[in-house]
């Protein structure tokens, strides 16, 4: 008999990454048809309602296998390498934000002590991925898109990292695990009600400004559909544009995970006496919710204009952070 | 050959090319990336030899003073290559033979 | 008239280099060549235009049209009289019933028919009823312009609606041929004016909903207001007409100032542009009077049910328009889109010898480069959006 | 046993890409080209960072390398050139003439490099952000402050230079 012992570490990292892979493509699928769902609810229709009997529950499936079998098409004056290579770019970059998703204390890909930090590096990926599809379509609406979309990430991410600091700073921590055992027993304690109002300021301009840097309405600029076409996707086809799918609904959970998880308890019931209910299914239910108010926006609000969506973010959510920032600093120093 | 002489060679190999690319590229841009690569190969260095002979955080911590240095670097000589393009229409530096926009 | 405000437009080169711009000069270099169209999905079907852009500033406009061309004004020429008429709802699909009155107007006008009371009620109900509908579809593409896809799902199901009683009239949906030379296609049906009325009633909270839902929305007010700013000289000097001289300001509707068809016996109120979140004749303005315009259409449509005279609709519909008398007419309605004009030309034969079309919306078209010129090319969206062009009106 | 080699394996991978992107950063005769190879490099290099146990250090260089400098980068290339021309190609000058200091300089850096005793210690693989923060925030605290001085320095007048002059642009 083979000893598993010295393998049980990597086994358990190769199945967990696979089944990473197979969460985001299961969540993708789903949160296709959510949107549809919810974009059809609210616009006061039904959404997809055939494929598969009850309410259309095969429709992402018979798109997937739509988008797998469709020709790739790839634009004879295209820098064909980097066109190749960035939906990859945008899809790891996405990806990699997963590793440190807490779905429960024991199930998570990697508890880095520098959790929170290292989700708001690897975004920079994408920026990147971007920038090349943009450039490499040769296409001057994707370019526009992939401009657009660059300025827009980057100035977004201060924001975002700025109100990111402030749990990271409640829990004097960066370990997602950390932070999420801090805020156990009871919503009270979760670090969006503590500290009123700053945390709560933080974790609204958070939302609001990840709402940016995952390129979703009412900051969808980049692939605004009436302006810039479909924006640095424009020359995508089949399973490439299916890469940049992946990689843009991964974010919309990325982005409500790292919500769910430092400002809304993680893994953790809002009672103590729910806490018998699975860690996941609450991590996964707050992130869900976060994603369905999301797609609530989108269909809901229109869009900026690109000065207007620079204004809010150097004029409106930076002062806030900062502000924001200092006090707690303040709050954090002179309670402990 | 441990792991630490690898990683030795290649920063010397990142200086080489670094040096190599500041000296042959005509592009600002392109010499701006071999500045970059030489700074790499730097704060890779110190943070091998604080890593592997000394044991303290004392190159890590130079290691984030060089990319803070870079940062700043960057920013402001691409704000000076724009404006060298804008005045002179060219991005070749050896073009760039005047002070005077 | 209203006071004028001060313009702001955000990140556009400055009043001086606007004389440059126009000029056609470049006084920044690094100008891009853009090509809006005639495949892009914010030029409402297949208008195409050449931008230069300087960064999102967009500096020069040219609006190259024709992509919609089906020689309707050569081919008009070869058919009879009561043939053209088909066609002349293909202009503006969206607005048949407006298309086809203002032919049958001229070509009554040239023969000297006077056609009796019902048909002239019937003929500005059905008109109003597709003014609301084009209107739903002119605000709803504009929402979707500026981002905001589900207005446009709540207007077509109005849309819906009275394309439903027109159907049930017509037999058609879009392209009706309800309206003929000297009367209408046929009666209406049996309780169909009860229909309209309950579509009355259900159109009723729509307008506040819409209000609720897109016109008041921050930034929806934000996109619009002081954006694609036409003053009254612009407007007047492109021989802008309908809506979008309203919005400047400019009280003048066909409807009122030159009746015909009897819109003189409604009681209505022609919307103006008035500024109310930003400066008179911007894209907001032009939303605003659309959406209010539908309420006016309503209460035309309420009383023209309430007045619905008795009468045969075939009464004054001649056996043989094969001799025309010689000689040219000129009518113009107030179409959804702006001023139609229908200039006719006859020879005597059963053909027209010339049909000229002056359509509202290629005039608006006209002025895009002139109101849209150092906005960004989400501006310039919001402004096609705002005008409302058909391109089939546009082309002919 | 099979740990090791994996993580053998992904260190000569870091190393291989590293040096690798790098020669395409150097050679390559499209500059967006070298561009985006240098994000293979700096990727590489954190990758590195992180075998060396400086993981703060590793997302930095992801964050302000990648996210910052060479998205600079990038957009600058597209500022400097027309962004619309697709090989923005690039002459080399003096090649073999840089050819010759560099090698020499690389024979020496590498004879030194083989010819050296190194007095290694067993390497700590412990954590290193608190310690980091509480470095930089007590004995370097002075270098600290005068780099985030120098960053905002550096901030202003980056965005006084790229400002279109007062002739070009009045408004």
């Amino acid at each position: 008999m083979i000893a598993l012992e010295p393998y049980l570490d990597l086994i358990i990292s190769v199945v967990y990454v696979v089944g990473i892979v197979l969460f985001l493509s299961l969540f993708a699928l789903f949160a296709t048809w959510l949107e549809r769902k919810v974009a059809g609810h609210i616009q006061d229709r039904l959404g997809p309602m055939e494929t598969g009997g009850w309410h259309g529950w095969l429709q992402p499936i018979a798109d997937a296998i739509k988008l797998l079998i469709k020709e790739d098409i790839i634009p004879a004056a295209a820098d064909k390498k980097l066109f190749k290579l960035a939906p990859y770019l945008v899809f790891i970059g996405s990806l990699a934000g997963f590793a440190v998703l807490p779905f429960a204390a024991n199930l998570i890909g990697s508890d880095l002590n520098i959790g929170v930090y290292y989700v708001i590096a690897v975004t920079s990926l994408v920026v990147i991925g971007i920038l090349m599809a943009g450039w490499a379509s040769n296409n001057k609406w994707s370019m526009y898109g992939a401009m657009r979309s660059a300025a827009q990430m980057i100035s977004y991410e201060i924001p975002v990292a700025l109100s990111l600091l402030i749990p990271v700073m409640m829990a004097g921590t960066m370990s997602m695990v950390e932070i999420v055992d801090n805020q156990a027993g009871g919503f009270w304690n979760w670090y969006v009600f503590r500290t009123m109002p700053f945390s709560l300021i933080a974790f609204v301009i958070y939302f609001w400004a990840s709402l940016a840097e995952v390129n979703r309405a009412p900051f969808d600029l980049p692939e605004a559909e009436s302006e810039l076409v479909a924006g640095y996707f424009t020359e995508y086809s089949g399973i490439r544009w299916a890469m940049f799918f992946l990689a843009e609904y991964g974010d919309m959970f990325v982005v409500s995970a790292i919500a769910a998880t430092v400002f809304l308890g993680g893994w953790y019931a809002p009672f103590p006496f729910l806490d018998i209910i699975p860690g996941p299914i609450w991590f996964i239910g707050k992130t869900a919710f976060l994603v369905f108010v999301q797609m609530w926006l989108r269909w809901t609000l229109p869009r900026l204009r690109v000065d207007q969506l620079m204004y809010v973010c150097w004029k409106i959510f930076l002062p806030f952070s900062f502000a924001n920032l200092l006090l707690v600093g303040l709050w954090v120093v002179l309670k402990g | 050959m441990t792991n630490f002489h690898v990683m030795l060679a290649v920063a010397a190999i990142l200086f080489v090319l670094g040096l190599l690319c500041v000296m042959t590229r005509r592009h600002a841009i392109s010499v701006l990336m071999g500045v970059e690569l030489i700074l790499n190969s730097a704060a890779l260095n110190f943070v091998i030899f604080s890593h592997y002979t000394v044991g303290n955080l004392f190159g890590q911590g130079m290691a984030v003073f060089i990319i803070i240095i870079a940062a700043a670097e960057a920013a402001v000589a691409l704000a000076i290559f724009l404006n060298i393009y804008r005045t002179l229409s060219t991005s070749e530096i050896d073009k760039a033979t005047q002070l005077k926009g | 008239m209203s006071e004028t405000k001060e313009i702001h437009i955000p990140l556009g080169p400055s009043p001086e280099k606007w004389d440059l711009l126009s000029k056609g000069i470049d006084p920044f270099g690094d100008q891009m060549i853009l090509q809006m169209g005639p495949q892009h999905p914010a030029t409402h079907g297949v208008l195409r235009l050449e931008l230069k852009t300087d960064g999102e500033v967009v500096t020069k406009i040219t609006p190259y049209i024709g992509y919609l061309h089906r020689c309707f004004e050569k081919v008009a020429e070869s058919v009879t009289y009561p043939q053209v008429i088909p066609y002349t709802e293909r202009m503006d699909y969206l607005a048949g019933m407006n298309m086809a009155l203002s032919y049958v107007l001229a070509v009554e006008k040239l023969r000297e028919i006077e056609v009796n009371d019902r048909v002239e009620t019937l003929r500005v109900l059905v008109c109003e009823l597709n003014r609301i509908a084009s209107h739903c579809v002119a605000i709803g593409t504009f929402a979707l312009d500026i981002g905001a896809w589900t207005p446009l799902l709540y207007l077509f199901q109005v849309r819906e609606h009275i394309l439903d009683l027109l159907e049930e009239l017509s037999g058609a949906r879009m392209l009706f041929n309800y309206i003929r030379i000297g009367g209408l296609a046929h009666d209406i049906p049996t309780g169909w004016i009860d229909k309209v009325r309950e579509f009355c009633t259900y159109m009723d909270p729509k307008i506040p909903e819409l209000n609720g839902l897109l016109s008041y929305n921050k930034i929806y007010i934000e996109r619009l207001a002081h954006v694609g700013v036409m003053s009254q000289d612009v407007a007047l000097q492109y021989g802008i007409t309908g809506p979008n001289l309203r919005a400047t300001g400019f009280d003048y509707d066909m409807r009122r100032d030159a009746p015909y068809s009897g819109y003189e016996k409604y009681d209505f109120q022609p919307q103006i542009g008035a500024g109310e979140q930003g400066t008179p004749g911007d894209c907001w303005d032009r939303y605003i009077v659309r959406v209010r315009e539908m309420e006016e259409s309503l209460k035309i449509i309420r009383q023209a049910c309430d007045r619905m005279p008795e009468g045969d609709v075939k009464e004054t519909i001649p056996k043989s328009l094969r001799k025309m008398p010689e000689g040219e007419v000129y009518v113009t309605t107030e179409a959804p889109r702006g001023e139609l004009g229908i200039y006719l030309v006859s020879d005597g034969t059963d053909k027209p010898y010339r049909v000229k079309a002056r359509s509202g919306a290629y005039c608006s078209v006209a002025a895009v480069p002139a109101i849209s010129l150092g906005g960004l090319i989400a501006d310039l969206v919001a402004i096609v959006a705002s005008i409302d062009i058909v391109l089939g009106e546009v082309d002919r | 046993m099979i740990l090791h080699f994996l993580t053998q394996a992904v260190f000569w991978f870091l190393v291989i890409l590293t040096v690798g992107s790098a020669i395409v950063v150097v050679f390559n005769k499209r500059i967006l080209h070298s561009a985006f190879a240098l994000l293979f490099t700096l990727c590489g290099v954190a990758g590195l960072y992180v075998f060396l146990s400086a993981d703060f250090l590793a997302a930095s260089q992801m964050l302000v390398y990648v996210g910052g400098i060479l998205t600079l980068i990038i957009f600058g290339v597209f500022l400097t050139a027309r962004m619309y021309n697709m090989s923005i190609p690039e002459q080399t000058h003096q090649r073999f003439l840089a050819l010759l200091p560099v090698l020499g300089l690389g024979g020496i850096i590498f004879y030194v490099l083989n010819s050296a005793e190194w007095h290694l210690i067993t390497p700590m693989v412990a954590p290193t952000t608190e310690n980091l923060g509480k470095m930089l925030l007590t004995t370097y605290l002075v270098p600290f402050e005068v780099a985030s001085m120098l960053l905002l320095a550096a901030l202003i007048g980056a965005i006084r230079l790229a400002r279109p002059r007062k002739e070009d642009h009045d408004d």
